[in-house]
C-alpha cells in the first residue's frame, strides 16, 4: 500500500512468542503452576509487543516484514497497518484476561489434557494474530487455516459423542468452505489480478469481467465460514461444546472476529469499496447480512442454552461489523471496525459470566437460573453490563459502535438498515433483559433451591468477568485509542 | 570424485548390494549398517550432483567413454538431479526405519531383503539418471524384479498379488520394449537426445505415433494410472511394511519421472499435445483417477489399502499436471513428485509403525492411538493436513500450482477435482482422527492429564525417519518457493 | 497390397505370436499358463527386434577378414545390423529372470493356496475373509 | 472377462497393425535403424575395440554398461528367488 513503511520484525515475534510458550508449556506438563505461568509471560509478553506498535501506527505508518517467498511474487509477509493492529491488540489483550480465567476454570472443573489444551490455545492465538498482521492474501489464507486446523482440539476437548459430532461440523463448515470457496477465489484472484497483495483501493479493479468480480464476490463472502454469515452460521452454536474459556476467547474474539476480519479485509483491500459500490454489490452485501442479524436474535430468542443464546447473538453481532464493508460511508465503516472491539469485550464477558456459573452454580439453562443473581451478585452484575453493552445501550462501549453504524446508514441514505440496527437492539434486550431479570428478582429455581453451595467461584474466574465488564464500561468514555486506529483506517481508505 | 559423481550415486547402492549377502552369511547385524553406508553414500553423491547441476548446468556422463549415441550416456539435468535426491534421500530413510520392521517381519531374511532393497534403489535411481532409452528398460526390470520379491514376502495374500503385479508389470515393461524397438526402427537410435534431435522429421509416420502410445501405456501401468491400477491396493496393501514404505511411493513417482521425459524431452511438447490429443485424454483419466482414488479411500477399513488408493488419486494429480501442458501446470506436476513423495513415504511409515506397535492395519487397531504413540500421529496428523491442502505444508503448494495451470488451461474440470479430492481427503483423514483421538475410554474427565500417560511408542528407528519426513513436509511446504525458482523453473521444457 | 501383406511378413508373425501370449496372459485361468502366455509375449518382442536387424544379403556380424588390416574396407552393408542382437541379449536374460521370479512366486502361492487355478485361489481368499 | 481380454488383445492388434503400415519392409537394408548407428559398430568395432564378434564388442564395450544391468538382473532374480523360497530355520 502507498503509506511510509518501515521494516520491523515486532509482528514476527508476535506472532512467534505464542508458539515459543508451547515448547515451554509442554517440557513443564508436570508443574501445572509453571505451565500457567509460562502462558501468562507469553500472553503478558504478546500484549507488550503489539502495544509497542500502537505509537508508530498513531504517526501514519506501517509496519512491514517479509518472511519467506513461497511463490514469484508471494511471500509470507506480515504488514500492520491500523485495521490488523486494532484486531491484534484486542486479541492480545485479552488472552492475558482469558489466561487468568483458564486457570480458574480449568481447574475448578478438574479438566483433562490441560497440558494439550494450552498449548493449542497458545497455537490460536498466534494464527489469529498471524491473520490480523497479514499482508496479503495468501498470508491471511495461511493463517487462517492453521487457526481452523488448531481449533479443533480445543473446541473438542471433552472428547465424548457430542465434542465428536461437533467437531465433525466445526471442520466441515470450516475445512469446506474454505477448500470449496475460499482457495478457488484467491487462485483466481491471482490469476486476474497478478498479485495478492491488499492495498488500499483493492487491486481487482479493472482487472476481471463484472460477472467475474460478482462470481469472487460471492465465492469470498461464502468461503470465509468463520464468519458465521447464514446460510454458514451451523458450526459455530456447535462448537459451545468447548470449554468455556474456549467458546470466551475463540468464538466470541479471536476466531469469529478473524473471519469478519478476513471479510472486511478481503472487501476493503481486495475488491475496495469504490468497486463494490460501482457494481452495487455493497447494497446486496448489507441486505444480505441484515437477514442474518435478524435471524441471529430471532434465534437466539428460542435458546434455553445460556451458551447457545450467546452463540446466536454472536452471530447476529458479526453481521453488524461486516455491515462497515456495505455501508459507503465514513461513519459506517468507523462502526463496524470499532464494533469488532466494543463487541469483543461486551460478548467476553457474557461467556466468561456463562463459565462462572457452570462453576458456580453447574447450572447451563436460562430456566434454571432463578435467584442466581442473589448467589452470585458480581457474575451477574457484570452479565447485565455485559448484556447493555452488546445490546448497545450507553454508557456502554457497545453504544458508540452501534451510533456510528446508524450514523453510517443514514449517511449512506439506508433506511432499512436503521430500521433492522433498532429491531436487533430491541431483540437483544428481549434475550437478555429476562435472564438478569429472574437471576435477581426471580423465584429461586429447583436447581438453585436443592444446591445450597453456590457461591461465587474461584477469584480467577471472578475478576477477570469484573474486568471486563468495567472495561466494556469504561470504553464508552475513553474509546480513543481504538477509535484513533479505526480513524486512520478508514480515513486512509476514504481519503486517498 | 566430483565428475564421477553421477555414476557413483548409482554404483554406490549397486556395489553394497552385491556384498550385502555375503556380509549376511558371515554376520548377520552388519547387514544393516552396510546398507545405511551404502545409502548415505548415494545420497551425498546425488546432492554433489545437484550442485553441480545448479552451478555448471547440464551433466552428460558418457559411460565407458563412448560418445553418445554409439554408447550410453546418463543426462543429469534440473529435473532428474532434483529427483535423484529425493529418491536417494528417501531410500535412506526408509531404511534407518526398516531395521526393526524387517526383523520382526521376515526374520532370517534379512540379508537377502537388503540386497533387494538396494537393488530396488539402484534400479529407482538408474531409471532416473540414464539418457538412453534401453538402459532405462534394463533398470527398470531391476527395479521391478526387485519389487516383485520384494512385496511377495509379505502377508496373507502377498504372493498371489504380486503374481497379478508381476503380469501387469511386464506387460508394462514389454509395452515399453516395443516402444524402444518402433522408435529404434524408424530412427536407428536410442539416446534420448539424438531422438529428440531426429524425431521432429518423422512427425507425421504412423510408427512414431505407436511408439508414443505403447509407451504411455507401458508406463500408465508401472505408475498404476487409472484404469490400469488394479494391482497396486492389493500388491503394497499386503507387502511388508518396509517394502510399501520404499517402493509405494518410489515406483510411481520415478513412473511419472519417465513419462514427463518421454512427453517433453524424447518428443517435442507440440507433438505429445497438439498433433495427438495426449494432454486431453491424460487430463480426463487423472480427473477420473483422482476421484476414483479417493472414493475409494473412502469406502476402506484397511489404512494401507486407503493409503494405497490415495496413492492413485496423487497420480491423477500429477499426471493431470503433465497434461495440462503449460508452465505451472507442469511446475505443479514436478513439484508434486517431491511432495506426494514425502507424504505418501510418510503415511506408510506412520502405517508401519501402527503395525510394528498395534499389531495389524485395520482402522479400528487405531483406537486412542494419539495416546499410545502421540509422535506417530502427530506425523500423521501432518501429512493428513497436507493431502488436504492446508497451508504451509507441502500438498497446498502443489494443488497451487496445479490449479493456477489449470486455471490457465480453462480445464475446470480438473480444478473441480482437485478441489472435491482435497474435501473428501479432509474428510479420510478425520476419520482416522476421530477414531485415534477418541478411542473408547476417553469419558473420563476426572483423569488428570498428568495421570494415565500410558505412552507406547514406536522405537526410536521408526520415529527418527517418521519425524524427518513430516518435517520435510512442512519445509517442502514454506521453502517451496525457493525450490521452484531454483531447481524447477528450469526443470520445464523453456518452449513451455 | 500383396506385395505389401508379404513384404512385412514378420511383422505380422510377431504381432500374432504377442497376442496369442496375451491373450493367454489376461484370460487363461492357471497361473502357469498364465506364465507361458508371458514368455510368448516375451519371446515375439525379441522376434520383433531381430527382425529389424536383417538386412538383405548381408551376413552375421563377425569380422573375418579383419586380420587383413584395412585392405578390405569393412561395408556397413554387408553386415547384419549388431545392435538389436545385443539389446535382445539382454532381454532374453530379462525374460529369464522374470521367468524365474514368477516361477518362485508360483510355488510360494502354491504353497499357501494349494492350487493354481486363479478362481480357486479367489475363492479361497475370499473364505478367509 | 474373456470377452473383455479379446476386446483388448484386438484393439492391441489394430494398433500395432496400424503402426506397421509405415514400417519399412522386411530386411530391407536402407532402413534407418541400419544407417544411423550401426554402421559404426560394423566399420569400427575392429579398431576400437579388438573384437572379431561385432555383437560381442557392442555388448562388452559400447554398450557395457546395459550388460553390466543385465547382470544386475541376473542377480536379483536370484536373489529374489532365494528370498522367495527360502524357509525360516526350525527353532
Amino acid at each position: 500500500m502507498d503509506m511510509e513503511t518501515i521494516t520491523s520484525i515486532k509482528p514476527l515475534l508476535a506472532t512467534v512468542t505464542p508458539l515459543l510458550c508451547i515448547l515451554l508449556i509442554i517440557l513443564s506438563r508436570r508443574i501445572p503452576n509453571l505451565r500457567e505461568l509460562w502462558t501468562i509471560i507469553a500472553s503478558l509478553v504478546t500484549f507488550s509487543i503489539v502495544a509497542s506498535m500502537v505509537k508508530t501506527l498513531y504517526t501514519g505508518k506501517v509496519i512491514a516484514y517479509k518472511l519467506v517467498e513461497v511463490y514469484p511474487g508471494i511471500d509470507v509477509a506480515f504488514r500492520v497497518d491500523a485495521f490488523g493492529l486494532f484486531f491484534a491488540l484486542l486479541s492480545s489483550f485479552l488472552w492475558i484476561v482469558v489466561s487468568f480465567y483458564s486457570i480458574g476454570y480449568m481447574r475448578s472443573l478438574n479438566e483433562h489434557s490441560q497440558t494439550r489444551y494450552y498449548a493449542f490455545f497458545a497455537v490460536a492465538i498466534s494464527s489469529a494474530l498471524g491473520v490480523a498482521f497479514s499482508s496479503n492474501l495468501f498470508t491471511l489464507y495461511l493463517f487462517y487455516e492453521i487457526l481452523t486446523v488448531c481449533t479443533y482440539p480445543l473446541v473438542t476437548h471433552n472428547q465424548d459423542n457430542e465434542a465428536r459430532s461437533s467437531g465433525r461440523i466445526y471442520l466441515g463448515y470450516l475445512l469446506g468452505t474454505s477448500v470449496a470457496f475460499f482457495l478457488p477465489a484467491i487462485l483466481f484472484t491471482y490469476y486476474f489480478a497478478g498479485t495478492l497483495d491488499f492495498s488500499l483501493h483493492g487491486i481487482l479493479n479493472g482487472k476481471a469481467s463484472n460477472g467475474m468480480i460478482t462470481f469472487l464476490f460471492l465465492l469470498f463472502l461464502f468461503g470465509i465460514g468463520k464468519a458465521a454469515i447464514m446460510p454458514f452460521n451451523g458450526w459455530l452454536p456447535r462448537a459451545m461444546v468447548a470449554p468455556t474459556p474456549v467458546s470466551a476467547l475463540l468464538h466470541a474474539v479471536a476466531v469469529v472476529k478473524a473471519g469478519v476480519f478476513c471479510q472486511l479485509r478481503v472487501y476493503f483491500n481486495i475488491f475496495g469499496v469504490e468497486l463494490l459500490h460501482n457494481q452495487n454489490l455493497d447494497i446486496f452485501l448489507i441486505y444480505f447480512v441484515s437477514i442474518t442479524i435478524l435471524l441471529g436474535s430471532l434465534f437466539a430468542l428460542k435458546q434455553d442454552d445460556i451458551k447457545a443464546m450467546l452463540a446466536y447473538s454472536t452471530i447476529s453481532q458479526l453481521s453488524y461489523i461486516i455491515l462497515a464493508a456495505g455501508l459507503y460511508s465514513y461513519h459506517g465503516m468507523l462502526g463496524g471496525v470499532v464494533h469488532i472491539v466494543m463487541h469483543g469485550f461486551g460478548k467476553i464477558t457474557l461467556f466468561m459470566c456463562a463459565g462462572s456459573i457452570l462453576c458456580g452454580a453447574h447450572i447451563k439453562k436460562i430456566s434454571r437460573l432463578g435467584g442466581i443473581g442473589r448467589r452470585m451478585p458480581i457474575t451477574m452484575l457484570a452479565f447485565f453490563f455485559g448484556a447493555l453493552s452488546v445490546a448497545g445501550i450507553p454508557p456502554f462501549g457497545g453504544f458508540m459502535s452501534k451510533w456510528f453504524l446508524a450514523l453510517g446508514s443514514i449517511e449512506a441514505h439506508q433506511w432499512p438498515i436503521l430500521v433492522v440496527l433498532l429491531t436487533s437492539t430491541l431483540m437483544n434486550l428481549g434475550y437478555f433483559m429476562p435472564v438478569v431479570f429472574i437471576s435477581f428478582f426471580g423465584k429461586d429455581s429447583e436447581s438453585v433451591k436443592r444446591d445450597p453451595d453456590i457461591r461465587e467461584p474461584s477469584p480467577f474466574i471472578v475478576a477477570p468477568l469484573a474486568f471486563t465488564a468495567l472495561v466494556s464500561l469504561a470504553i464508552f468514555f475513553y474509546p480513543y485509542p481504538f477509535i484513533r486506529l479505526a480513524e486512520i483506517f478508514v480515513k486512509s481508505m476514504m481519503g486517498g | 570424485m566430483t565428475d564421477q559423481a553421477p555414476i557413483l550415486v548409482i554404483l554406490f547402492p549397486l556395489m553394497f548390494a552385491f556384498v550385502t549377502p555375503l556380509l549376511g552369511w558371515w554376520k548377520k547385524d552388519l547387514c544393516y549398517p552396510w546398507v545405511l553406508c551404502g545409502l548415505s553414500l548415494s545420497t551425498i553423491f546425488s546432492i554433489i550432483t545437484l550442485k553441480e547441476v545448479l552451478n555448471t548446468g547440464v551433466i552428460h556422463y558418457h559411460l565407458g567413454g563412448w560418445d553418445p549415441p554409439w554408447g550410453i550416456e546418463y543426462v543429469i539435468d534440473h529435473l532428474n538431479s532434483f529427483i535423484l535426491v529425493l529418491v536417494a534421500s528417501i531410500s535412506l530413510l526408509v531404511a534407518i526405519y526398516s531395521k526393526r520392521l524387517v526383523k520382526e517381519e521376515n526374520p532370517e531374511k534379512e540379508a537377502y531383503f537388503y540386497t533387494l532393497f538396494l537393488l530396488q534403489v539402484t534400479g529407482f535411481l538408474g531409471i532416473v539418471a540414464t539418457g538412453d532409452l534401453f538402459n532405462l528398460y534394463v533398470f527398470l526390470e531391476i527395479a521391478s524384479l526387485a519389487g516383485y520379491a520384494l512385496i511377495a514376502i509379505g502377508e496373507g495374500q502377498a504372493p498371489f498379488a504380486t503374481f497379478r503385479y508381476l503380469v501387469m508389470g511386464t506387460i508394462g515393461a514389454c509395452f515399453y520394449l516395443l516402444g524402444v524397438g518402433y522408435l529404434y526402427m524408424v530412427t536407428g537410435s536410442l539416446n534420448m537426445a539424438d531422438l529428440s534431435q531426429i524425431l521432429p522429421n518423422l512427425y507425421h509416420s504412423k510408427v512414431v505415433m505407436v511408439a508414443l502410445i505403447f509407451f504411455l501405456v507401458g508406463v500408465a501401468i508401472k505408475m498404476a494410472l487409472f484404469p490400469l491400477h488394479a494391482w497396486l491396493p492389493d500388491a503394497y496393501t499386503y507387502a511388508p511394511s518396509a517394502t510399501s514404505a520404499l517402493v509405494a511411493p518410489l515406483m510411481t513417482k520415478v513412473s511419472v519421472y519417465v513419462m514427463i521425459r518421454i512427453i517433453y524431452t524424447v518428443f517435442k511438447p507440440y507433438y505429445s499435445i497438439e498433433i495427438l490429443p495426449v494432454n486431453l485424454i491424460l487430463g480426463w483419466l487423472a480427473v477420473i483417477a483422482i476421484l476414483y482414488g479417493v472414493i475409494m479411500a473412502l469406502r476402506q477399513v484397511d489404512i494401507k489399502r486407503m493409503f494405497c488408493y490415495i496413492l492413485i488419486a496423487e497420480i491423477g494429480y500429477m499426471v493431470g499436471g503433465v497434461g495440462l501442458a503449460n508452465r505451472l501446470g507442469l511446475t505443479g506436476a514436478i513439484l508434486h513428485i517431491m511432495n506426494d513423495a514425502l507424504m505418501i513415504t510418510c503415511l506408510f511409515l506412520v502405517a508401519g509403525a501402527v503395525v510394528y506397535k498395534l499389531g495389524g492395519h485395520n482402522i479400528n487397531q487405531l483406537r486412542d492411538a494419539f495416546k499410545k504413540m502421540p509422535f506417530s500421529m502427530a506425523a500423521f496428523a501432518v501429512v493428513g493436513l497436507s493431502l488436504i491442502g492446508v497451508p504451509p505444508t507441502c500438498g497446498f503448494f502443489s494443488k497451487w500450482y496445479l490449479i493456477l495451470g489449470a486455471i490457465e488451461a480453462e480445464n475446470w474440470i480438473f480444478i473441480v477435482a482437485l478441489l472435491l479430492s482435497s474435501a473428501i481427503n479432509a474428510i479420510l483423514f478425520f476419520k482416522i482422527v476421530e477414531i485415534a483421538y477418541y478411542g473408547e475410554a476417553s469419558h473420563d474427565h476426572n483423569e488428570d492429564s498428568n495421570g494415565g500417560n500410558t505412552i507406547d511408542e514406536a522405537p526410536v528407528s521408526i520415529l527418527i525417519p517418521l519425524g524427518v519426513v513430516a518435517l520435510a513436509i512442512i519445509l517442502a511446504g514454506i521453502f517451496s518457493g525457493k525450490i521452484v525458482s531454483g531447481i524447477i523453473q528450469f526443470a520445464v521444457p523453456p518452449n513451455l | 497390397m500383396f506385395d505389401f501383406i508379404v513384404g512385412k511378413y514378420n511383422y505380422w508373425i510377431y504381432i500374432i505370436l504377442m497376442m496369442i501370449g496375451f491373450y493367454a496372459m489376461m484370460s487363461k485361468r492357471n497361473l502357469i499358463k498364465k506364465i507361458i502366455g508371458m514368455n510368448i509375449f516375451q519371446t515375439a518382442i525379441i522376434i520383433f527386434f531381430i527382425s529389424i536387424a536383417a538386412k538383405r544379403g548381408a551376413t552375421l556380424p563377425i569380422l573375418e577378414h579383419a586380420h587383413d588390416g584395412g585392405e578390405h574396407a569393412i561395408e556397413a552393408i554387408s553386415y547384419i545390423n549388431p545392435l538389436p542382437h545385443v539389446l535382445m541379449l539382454t532381454a532374453i536374460v530379462v525374460m529369464v529372470a522374470t521367468l524365474g521370479v514368477a516361477l518362485a512366486i508360483v510355488l510360494l502361492i502354491y504353497k499357501k493356496h494349494g492350487t493354481l487355478e486363479e478362481d480357486e485361489i479367489l475363492k479361497k481368499i475370499e473364505f478367509q475373509e | 472377462m474373456r470377452i473383455l481380454s479379446l476386446i483388448i488383445v484386438i484393439l492391441t492388434a489394430a494398433v500395432l497393425i496400424y503402426g506397421t503400415l509405415d514400417m519399412p519392409d522386411c530386411a530391407n537394408p536402407d532402413t534407418p535403424a541400419s544407417q544411423h548407428v550401426s554402421p559404426r559398430y560394423v566399420t569400427r568395432a575392429m579398431e576400437e575395440t579388438a573384437t572379431h564378434n561385432i555383437v560381442t564388442s557392442v555388448l562388452g564395450d559400447y554398450r557395457g554398461y546395459d550388460t553390466l544391468g543385465e547382470t544386475t538382473v541376473i542377480f536379483s532374480a536370484g536373489m529374489a528367488c532365494i528370498l522367495i523360497l527360502r524357509k525360516r530355520r526350525r527353532q
